[in-house]
């Protein structure tokens, strides 16, 4: 089974529909440990995005996530502008000019987005950013893909992975991003950036897991 | 939440209307991307000094727009840095051969931002210096932390490599007086109310009736302590005790001290804030050589205020006390 | 009650300990009976400008004493107009040959006090005229109140009186622009939330989440009408076809429009105000020839807006242009 | 029986007192219709009388009703402290040079003060001022005085009807001051004003019907 273009566009839509069914929460959750904008940032990032987002276009499944992630920056700003931005960038440049991408080579995809967020931002894991349910996302995937999974079974792990991965932010001591000026170091509070990337993870499964798309593929 | 506002999206577009209709003789208001540019700019010659931020903190940086400061502010969202792509449009407008200046206030947000479009401009072969502005004494410069905030030392170094930009220095002088002045300052907040995103329609957070948030951020980030409610005449001394200590300023210091309210706090309460503070200077040996008080930097409608101090040579006063015809800042 | 002062009796002295502290180049401050006074007057054959209220209302009237302004302006408890005494000392400190003007906001209060201070005057041979800014359209001007109240006005009375007393004008004839700058303004405000006077302690009136006082006096009296709260766009459409309709401002007109901030509404929003009256401006045929926003009559932390447009002829506009060096207007 | 120098003293310090227990009261009732600082001006003038005041300074009543006129002026400011203060420079001017006070003298001083008061603030009977305690005050001493009446019986009569009077504010739609700004004229509140001028009163009563000082006198 392959990601088509078309499966990309709908994970995108329902990337915003996730996100803005839930700004409310995101908003609150960056009050919290932060300024209270990362929700009204990303919903106007997606919704940037799915404005300039056509049926087939733009004709690559690169170029639309190259396009995707350059409107993130420009219409987010922010701290989660470039960083979120970056992660579909990334991704274009492993996936290039294909019109459906297999599980392995999203996979690595996903690793390119992750190290690439990690350089821009300087941050590691259990700094308290959307590094700890991105990485552990990418982590799940690797550790299942290449078997007998399929592309479902692979962005299932890597949806309950950035679940998991994004509650664990909870205990985290905030080393990096506004969290970090916060007395407390946000113990205590959920990570919105890392509670985005899973709402990220979660709609591409979501997208997968009503199935459809069954082209041949190496599973 | 109740605010003069139409639509929560459309805030930060409103302003601009409304600063483009209060001050047609010195911005001219770009849309789509959003920035505010000096009238008549780009300066031939002149060093361009660019800088930009979140909306909510309003006059800066609009208000620094103009003769002897600014050529080009870059307003995000509320409390959301702009994007690179604002920032490198902002630029360009404003550009000369003799390069271009980037202040920002150190938050990661516009870091990257504003990396992001100094490397771009870079590209296309526009020289571009970035000074990062981190003043902010309530943060621990540690490597726990994203390193201190840019706060209210950002009105003293665009208005002093401003003046400087102003008499032709290179873009090289020019950021290296604006990385001296930010080294020279230090600052530190505290707040009585908190204030509300308009996106976001409750406060960030809540301080009790009798409490005050010490070391708070700009954005309605959370402080880093709450004490109880005390005469001004102590909360100035706990802030300025924090600040003189850390840089250390010391005995025979010369310094511009800045009173800032952070948009809810009336100007008599600053006034007392500011005589406050030129009794804990004066108590120290610090000499006051010049003053500001005012709500220069804004966190809404946050009731508090901010305290810096910089410590000033006769280079710095000078171009202090050159001329500047902004929105906020005019003499 | 939150805010930044020392002992609620204080609040004034230590305010003007701050204002001496912050702008020791513009002011001198006099204390029992305390007034601000133009550094280096009297100036000899310039008819000194004397104006004063209750304080509270910061930058006004302080903030505009200094070149192209007010020689003298005298502060009086919170919302309590000056004494007669007070006001009395303060002519004198800056009275010339040439006379003295009195600009005062018709309150009760303050024509009682200003009045017997003129009468003093008077008896002392000083040629003294008094002056009453009455542009607040929320009061019926009629019989069964005290007359208008003085607002917004008054900043445009006293920079266009302060800049053709400067050009050595006589009392008669700067008296006489001041009252046809009076004639041609009208002002209406609202308010957000009510504000806390420091010795009272508890807010003077209450306004709900939901609703907005139409109409609101600047010492915290309360308005003459609640409405529910609505976008600013059509709070600024009832003020100014209020104010517009009073007049009545007509197509053609050229106005100074100037969009107060009642002490508690960050500047952010007051452009926002700002650009939905040049709006309503356009929308009735007056042209926008100068414009201005900010706190500039305030009332504490109230946090609301008042709106003033003033109908100018050329000769208003050279005034208002004139140079002024006050710590709240500078140009 | 004679208002003497020292009950003129004590009468003062009374009604310093009066206004120190009620200043709370008196900011409220100007808040609802004015600025609020009633209390406060009242509160600071007196203090200030109070403080000029010695034991036998100024050494007539005249002169001591001058000084307490003239410090409240300087001392109040606002509405109330030239027209408060011109209660007692009226005052001064009918008693004159003198060591004691005729009830019958007493009234004429408080006439004149009335007047005084009505031509430099220009209000009426009936305008929700502070004339609404004070002349009904006058008109009660007028009533009783000259017949078999006390002192003290005249400043029972002048206490009682100041102090309705002030109470019947509340019906009044205000027409003076800044009361008048208000769109229900009021109604429905104590005037401040009024209620000041029913403690000046309370504290005469309170300091003659003490008693104390009977010298010769008419009645
Ligand atoms: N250096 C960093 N690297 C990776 N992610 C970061 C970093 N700093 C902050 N973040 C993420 O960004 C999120 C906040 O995004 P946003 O609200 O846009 O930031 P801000 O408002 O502080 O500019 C945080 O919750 C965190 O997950
Ligand atoms: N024209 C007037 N004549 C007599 N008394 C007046 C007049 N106007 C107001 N007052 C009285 O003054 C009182 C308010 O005094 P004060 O609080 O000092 O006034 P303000 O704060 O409005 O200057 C009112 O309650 C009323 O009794
Ligand atoms: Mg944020
Ligand atoms: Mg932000
Ligand atoms: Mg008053
Ligand atoms: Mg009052």
């Amino acid at each position: 089974m392959l990601l088509s273009h078309s499966d990309t566009i709908r994970w995108i839509q329902r990337y915003r529909d996730l996100i803005a069914d839930n700004v409310d929460e995101l908003n609150k959750l960056d009050a919290a440990i932060g300024d209270g904008d990362f929700g009204a940032s990303m919903q106007r990032g997606l919704n940037a995005v799915v404005a300039v987002l056509g049926p087939g276009e733009p004709d690559s499944i690169g170029k639309l996530l190259h396009t995707v992630g350059t409107t993130l920056v420009s219409a987010m700003g922010g701290t989660s502008g470039p960083l979120v931005g970056t992660v579909f960038t990334k991704m274009a440049r492993v996936v290039g000019d294909v019109d459906a991408v297999e599980a392995s080579a999203l996979v690595v995809a996903f690793r390119a987005a992750a190290d690439g967020v990690g350089v821009l931002g300087g941050a590691e894991r259990g700094d308290k950013t959307m590094l700890d349910s991105l990485l552990p996302a990418v982590e799940a995937m690797e550790a299942v893909v290449g078997g007998d999974h399929t592309l479902q079974t692979v962005l299932h792990s890597a949806a309950e992975a950035a679940r998991t991965g994004a509650e664990r932010t909870i205990e985290l001591h905030a080393r990096k991003g506004r969290a970090s000026y916060v007395g407390s170091g946000g113990v205590g509070c959920i990570d919105p950036g890392a509670t985005g990337m899973r709402y990220m993870f979660a709609a591409l499964h979501d997208v997968v897991g009503e199935g459809i798309h069954y082209s041949e593929g190496t599973q | 939440m109740k605010k003069l506002i139409n639509d929560p999206a459309e805030v930060v577009a409103d302003a601009l209307t409304g600063m483009a209709a209060v001050h047609p003789d010195m911005l001219t208001i770009h849309r789509n991307p959003d920035f505010i540019r000096r009238r008549n700019s780009p300066v031939a010659g002149k060093v361009a000094l660019v800088s930009g931020g979140g909306s909510g903190h309003e006059p800066m940086h609009g208000g620094f727009v103009g003769i002897g400061m600014l050529d080009a502010a870059c307003p995000g969202a509320v409390f959301t840095s702009p994007s690179a792509n604002q920032i490198q449009a902002a630029a360009a407008a404003v550009a000369t051969e003799a390069g271009v200046l980037f202040i920002v206030k150190n938050y990661t947000g516009d870091r990257l931002n504003f990396t992001m479009a100094a490397e771009w401009l870079a590209d296309d072969g526009i020289p571009c210096e970035v000074v990062l502005v981190d003043d902010d004494v309530a943060v621990e410069n540690s490597t726990h932390t994203a390193g201190r905030r840019g706060t209210g030392a950002t009105v003293l170094v665009e208005k002093i490599a401003g003046a400087a930009a102003e008499q032709g220095r290179s873009l090289l002088a020019v950021a290296q007086l604006a990385r001296r002045v930010n080294a020279g300052a230090r600052s530190m907040g505290l707040a009585l109310t908190s204030s509300t995103v308009p996106h976001v329609g409750s406060p960030n957070f809540v301080i009790g009736d009798a409490e005050v948030e010490l070391g708070v951020g700009i954005h309605g980030e959370p402080g880093r302590r709450r004490i109880p409610h005390a005469p001004v005449k102590e909360l100035v001394a706990l802030l300025s005790e924090a600040v003189i200590g850390d840089l250390p300023f010391v005995a025979g210091d010369r310094v511009i001290a800045f009173t800032n309210g952070l948009g809810g706090t009336p100007l008599i309460e600053l006034y007392i804030a500011a005589g406050e503070l030129a009794a804990c200077c004066a108590a120290h040996g610090l000499t006051v050589a010049r003053s500001l008080a005012g709500s220069y930097i804004t966190a809404l409608e946050m009731a508090g205020c901010t305290i810096t101090l910089l410590r000033v040579d006769d280079e710095m006063l000078e171009l202090w006390d050159a001329p500047v015809t902004t929105a906020a800042l005019r003499w």
